[in-house]
């Protein structure tokens, strides 16, 4: 049995470019009587930037987070796959005591040695989720992305890491078809949609097109990062490459809120870019007219 | 007493004891013979089938009678012509150890090394190495 | 007190210089125990040994010194002369006044002089408590067991027999061939496997010495090197070998289907079968997992619940000689042995690891055993070619090398051997097969070392075509049908896609399932990868540590088919030449023990590295250690693990020892 | 910059590589599976299996004044697969590092711009501050259109900040920061990264 209760690391983009995201999770967590106490004084954990400028800032920012939650005794979770990543190569960084007491240093405050850090996919994939709406009708392509499987000695995330099952599970529990598709852990280009759009938009077409093949009718994902690179490029994609694609990028806990009973509007899938309404109609999820 | 500046032999009266497996480092002690690789004449080498052989309590016994260091040599590890005799060599002596210093006699005394068949320099060098270590020790008997 | 008589050997002037002999001499007169000191300026020459012989008859001397060059040159020489003067040979001991002391401190003469004193004192005090020990002639069974019956098992089999030699060869299997069985054509010289393979099975199972016993399996060894005693289990086949003819009604008529192990699943074959066509002996076997009655009888047995299995019987109704016997159980057989040859093979690296690569998840993603078998004329399609997918002729074919080999995350460490060689020889033969098939072959380095291995993979890129691209790949997916294959060519340094209709794995070789459990009952060490551990790599190839075990073939590392063969020879020129043998002579410096103070502790079991101490029940019902003169070695492990002192070494004893100790002071 | 007409291979530099990123650069031979996998190979001057060769190589200016050090999008694919159990996106963020240390101009001077501005952006507000980040990108980048036709979108849904989070964590950051620093430059002077 999970604990019902978990400081909550939303990581910026869900209070931002991921609201959607934020929202869907809150009213999730809320309905199936997970607590989640979002921290303080939470800090951005630095993503894919500060790694490559500072070791010392690298680890010590999401460490923050760490000696946070270590101080409420409670077992950390976040939405964020990118933040999961930094939370996770912070824990296993400061198992050395040398690199402890730098981090200790750094953020004037001691760093507990073993604070539990959980994505919320594996904490949500150990529920019993009522379904009052079955997902079926949905060909959905689960895209993990790279930071959830790898290294694996570093997130033990799942079992697999080129073929994860977790987020499939979950979503076939709810009456949704999961295809079985390569694509699961490739990169979608992460943080280089400012500086090397080009990069972004070849791998995530690249995706794009492979889940397409797969039959999907829409993807799910569980990390802002890769929903931004997914969700807003696809006009870019089909005047680079002439597909078009328009298919929905779902956040996992918006398709969760969808089958427990949630409206698309309580949902927010009106945010997204990708417009996922024209197939909510067609499923009868939203009466046409 | 007075050193002779020609007879090196009074340079030091250490005693040491070396006990050495036939396989791979008494054809080691050999090899520095045939190779005239010199070494401290105040060692004694005795030749067992096997490191494993020697007994912990024969090198108490050593200690005992007044021997300043012990040797023990055996094939290196995955060398051992009965396959795993040295590693037992290495289990025993690691527990001897703490019971040397229960009977007041420095670890250091006690040496474990690997030398194969062809390492004759090697074995000069470790013999050299040993005198050198016990000489920095305070003389037997005469500790405190 | 013994009478001991002590040489100082001059050795020219190899010790004479560094050392003061006279001093020396004079000093040894005054041991104790010391009748006669002589001198020799070669000791070892003919009249130094006579007049080592002459001492020993006039003087009555009962232990010799010789004051000399090292054991390790001239003990034999000089247990000899001991042994001509009617004197037991192991009352001599030799103190190295050479090597260990004029030649290393040949520049300081006082202190080489001392230490030869010295040395010679200890050698005394050590003679003065050695004991006549006798060497014990043991006879030999002259049958020799090979276990496994691969190429190497074969060959070694028929050179024993060849040798006059009686040998038993088993087999787990159902039939004797092994892998070489499964493989289409052989590189470097394109000969068809069977052709070459098949008459060797034939020979051994006709050969008059040789004993096929195949569906069984080693149980555990006892005993020692010309005296083993091996427990067969031999499995049941429930078909009378007596009567079957071989007539293949039943495995044609059998209706239970289930899929091929040497198709390597590609195939089907019946619950009642025989392996392959040129399976020897050509015995079919009842699969008694799937036959259709047995699941009947058991679950009768069991008293399952739900709808019982037909009593189908169809073989034993159609069976012309009535050879279907459902009675028959398996049998433990055992059986004396003087030599045994390990030679239990390989199997292929199972590689579902590599998730990335999709083997057992796409259907075309395959490994090279499994293309031998669609190649081959007899195998699942016939010799065609065809996508497991789709049945339809693959024409841009990927081959992968180092599919667990080096690789030390996933797979092993070590490099397969013969995987380079075999790429090259599909791309060859699948270009024979259809010319407009084009091969790609990802490798890291070319491995091709054996005669003709080379100008073979020469053959491949220049006449066969093949592709080579230097570099692991990373990923295979599926695309419209088909394979996309992401590398890298590392020699321009780009990655590379290429779109595929079958993708070939070259599996590594590891060794066989239960190599280990195997190592074990023989007592022969086995590497962490499971291979076994040869006396010597170079000098001892084919032998083990335990004296009458030999090893041959795929168990030792991954070997091709000419260097199985030769080993197998190897191994079996080994085991001739001991079973030749009338008897053998052992090694009288074994271990004892002392029944009175041995408390049963075993911990001389345990360190054992022969498996030489057994255990008896004393008459008072006690368990006591026992050496077990055979099998010891001598390396004197189990006497200073023994905690009571029951335990000693016969010619370095513990008093020896400690008398040589106490003689520096 | 290549000085001389041929290579002269070293170990200095690889070792300093090994100690600085704790991987065994030397265990790598050469098979190219991280770069046959890697997803951004296509755009990068040496790909990560000519990185770990010019490491051994010795190459110190080939790989720190590489694109291919900011193109890594640490996705982890090549560590995850390398048969040699090799960590290379940990060496390559080992090699940002170093140049960073020396401050060398980045060939890929937008991605570092990037990361520095990202950096700045949690040091001033604690969160980052997308529309700042973009904004100031966009200015220093001489870029200054771009990405723009998302913004409306954005901020009408309530996905982008028009001002900074207001956290009220300035101070603590600061201080964050300085300490990180100083450790930093204690572990500069010591030739750690």
């Amino acid at each position: 049995m999970s604990p019902a209760t978990y400081a909550y690391y939303p990581g910026c983009a869900l209070h931002s470019t991921a609201k959607e995201y934020d929202v869907s999770t809150k009213l999730v967590t809320k309905a199936l009587g997970i607590e989640l106490r979002e921290l303080e004084d939470w800090i951005c954990c630095g993503a894919s930037s500060a790694h490559t400028i500072s070791r010392p800032l690298s680890i010590s920012l999401p460490a923050h987070e760490l000696v946070s939650a270590g101080k409420q005794g409670l077992p950390l979770v976040t939405s964020c796959a990118m933040c999961f990543s930094r939370l996770k190569f912070s824990s296993k960084e400061i198992q050395d005591p040398e690199t402890r007491e730098m981090v200790g240093q750094v953020l004037g405050e001691e760093v507990p040695e073993n604070q539990e850090v959980n994505h919320l996919l594996e904490v949500l994939s150990r529920e019993e989720i009522p379904v009052t709406r079955s997902l079926s009708g949905l060909r959905i392509a689960c895209y993990y992305g790279c930071l959830l499987t790898r290294p694996a000695a570093v997130t033990q995330f799942d079992d697999s890491v080129e073929n994860p099952q977790i987020m499939d599970r979950l979503l076939q529990r709810l009456g949704a078809e999961t295809l079985d598709w390569p694509f699961k852990t490739e990169c979608c280009g992460a943080g280089m949609l400012i500086p090397r759009r080009d990069i972004v938009i070849k791998l995530s077409h690249r995706l794009l097109y492979q889940a397409r093949q797969a039959g999907a009718n829409c993807l799910a994902v569980a990390c802002p990062v890769c929903h931004s690179n997914l969700d807003l490029r696809q006009r870019e994609m089909r005047s680079r490459y002439g597909d078009h694609f328009d298919l929905p990028v779902l956040y996992f806990t918006q398709l969760i809120g969808l089958a427990m009973g949630f409206s698309p509007a309580e949902m927010l899938l009106d945010h997204h870019f990708s417009d996922p309404m024209p197939l909510m109609r067609e499923q009868g999820w939203v009466k046409k007219g | 007493m007075v050193a002779s500046p020609v007879n090196s032999s009074t340079d030091s009266d250490l005693r040491i004891v070396g006990f050495l497996c036939n396989w791979c480092s008494y054809a080691g002690a050999d090899m520095a013979g045939t190779s005239r690789e010199s070494y401290p004449a105040n060692i004694r080498l005795i030749r067992v089938p096997c490191s494993g052989r020697v007994d912990p309590m024969l090198i108490v016994k050593c200690f005992e009678m007044g021997a300043d260091g012990v040797l023990v040599a055996g094939c290196h590890p995955g060398d051992c012509h009965y396959g795993e005799g040295n590693f037992h060599t290495r289990r025993r002596l690691a527990l001897l150890r703490p019971f040397l210093d229960f009977l007041g006699i420095e670890q250091e005394r006690l040496r474990l090394e690997w030398v194969s068949a062809t390492e004759g320099k090697l074995f000069s060098r470790v013999v050299a190495d040993f005198e050198q270590e016990l000489k920095k020790l305070a003389p037997r008997g005469v500790a405190a | 007190m013994s009478r001991i008589g002590v040489f100082i050997c001059h050795c020219g002037r190899n010790i004479a210089e560094p050392v003061d002999i006279p001093a020396v001499m004079e000093a040894t007169r005054a041991i104790p125990g010391v009748v006669y000191v002589d001198e020799n300026q070669f000791t070892c020459s003919l009249p130094g040994q006579d007049s080592v012989r002459r001492a020993i008859v006039e003087q009555r001397l009962d232990r010799v010194v010789i004051g000399a060059c090292s054991p390790r040159m001239h003990e034999e020489t000089f247990r000899k002369a001991l042994a001509s003067a009617g004197l037991n040979p192991y009352l001599l001991e030799i103190a190295n006044i050479r090597e260990h002391c004029a030649w290393v401190h040949g520049n300081d003469r006082p202190a080489a002089t001392a230490k030869a004193i010295e040395l010679v004192r200890m050698a005394v005090a050590k003679a003065a408590r050695n004991q006549a020990l006798f060497p014990k002639e043991i006879g030999v069974t002259k049958r020799a067991l090979v276990i496994g019956g691969g190429i190497a098992g074969i060959q070694a089999a028929l050179d024993i027999a060849d040798a006059g030699h009686e040998v038993v060869l088993v087999e787990r299997e159902p039939s004797i061939g092994g892998r070489m069985a499964q493989l289409d054509k052989t590189f470097p010289t394109l000969d068809c496997s069977a052709c070459i393979l098949t008459p060797k099975m034939v020979e051994a199972s006709q050969h008059p010495l040789i004993t096929l016993r195949t569906c069984a399996q080693v149980e555990a060894v006892r005993g020692f090197v010309g005296n083993f005693e091996v427990d067969i289990k031999q499995g049941a086949r429930k078909v009378d070998q007596e009567k079957c003819t071989s007539c293949g009604i039943c495995w044609q008529k059998c209706p239970e289907k289930v899929p091929s192990e040497f198709e390597m699943g590609q195939g089907k074959r019946s619950a009642i079968y025989i392996p392959f066509a040129q399976a020897v002996p050509a015995i079919p076997v009842i699969d008694t997992e799937h036959c259709r009655y047995i699941r009947y009888l058991k679950f009768n047995e069991d008293k399952e619940e739900g709808k019982a299995p037909p009593q189908c019987r169809i073989c034993e109704k159609l069976c012309p000689p009535q050879a279907i016997d459902w009675e028959e159980e398996d049998s433990l057989i055992t059986e004396k042995f003087g030599a045994l040859v390990v030679a239990t093979g390989y199997k292929p690296f199972d590689p579902t690891v590599y998730e990335e690569f999709g083997y057992g998840h796409y259907p075309d993603v395959i490994t090279g055993l499994e293309l031998e078998r669609l190649m081959s004329a007899s195998g699942p399609t016939d010799g065609q070619v065809l996508r497991p997918s789709d049945g339809t002729p693959p024409k841009t074919v990927v081959f992968v090398s180092c599919i667990g080999s080096r690789d030390e995350t996933k797979g092993h460490s070590y490099c397969s051997q013969t995987c380079c060689m075999y790429m090259a020889k599909h791309a060859i033969l699948l270009q024979e097969h259809d010319p407009e098939v084009q091969s790609y072959i990802f490798y890291i380095d070319i491995r091709a070392t054996g005669k003709g291995y080379e100008e073979f993979s020469r053959r491949a890129q220049e006449e066969a075509g093949a592709q080579y691209l230097r570099g692991r790949i990373a990923k295979v997916y599926p695309k419209d049908g088909k394979l996309v294959v992401q590398g890298e060519d590392s020699l321009i340094g780009r990655p590379v896609e290429i779109t595929a209709d079958l993708v070939v794995l070259a599996a590594a070789m590891e060794p066989n399932t239960g190599a280990a459990e195997m190592a074990q009952r023989l007592s022969i060490s086995y590497d962490s990868d499971h291979f076994f551990v040869q006396a010597h790599p170079k000098l001892r190839p084919v032998e083990t540590q335990t004296d009458g075990v030999f090893l041959a073939g795929s168990c030792i590392f991954p070997s091709d088919i000419p260097q199985s063969v030769a080993q197998g020879s190897a191994a079996a020129s080994k085991a001739a030449a001991l079973l030749n043998r009338d008897h053998l002579v052992t090694n009288p410096m074994t271990a004892l023990v002392d029944p009175l103070k041995c408390t049963g502790c075993l911990q001389c079991v345990a360190v054992c590295p022969f498996n030489a101490v057994e255990t008896q029940l004393s008459r008072e019902q006690r368990t006591l250690a026992v050496i077990n003169e055979g099998t010891c070695k001598g390396c004197g492990l189990c006497v200073s693990a023994c905690r009571p002192g029951a335990i000693d070494l016969r010619g370095t004893t513990n008093q020896q020892l400690l008398a040589e100790v106490m003689a520096l002071w | 910059m290549l000085t001389k007409d041929r290579i002269v291979p070293s170990a200095d530099f690889c070792q300093r590589v090994e100690a600085l990123s704790g991987e065994k650069i030397t265990r790598c031979n050469q098979c190219g599976k991280c770069t046959a996998g890697c997803p951004a190979a296509y755009t990068m001057d040496l790909g990560p299996r000519q990185v770990m060769r010019a490491i051994q190589l010795g190459l110190k200016e080939e790989v720190l004044q590489s694109p291919t050090i900011w193109i890594c999008l640490f996705c982890q694919t090549c560590s995850a697969r390398c048969p040699m159990g090799i960590d290379v996106a940990r060496t390559i963020e080992s090699l940002c590092l170093m140049a960073e240390a020396e401050h060398r101009k980045p060939p890929e001077k937008e991605i570092e711009l990037f990361h520095r501005l990202f950096v700045d952006s949690i040091l001033r507000h604690g969160h980052l501050w997308e529309l700042g980040l973009g904004g100031f990108y966009n200015l220093r980048s001489g870029h200054p259109l771009a990405n723009i036709s998302f913004v409306p979108k954005m901020l009408q849904k309530g996905k982008l900040r028009l001002l900074p989070p207001r956290t009220g964590r300035g101070a603590r950051m600061r201080d964050i920061f300085a300490r990180a620093r100083e450790v930093e430059a204690a572990r500069h002077k010591k030739g750690e990264v």
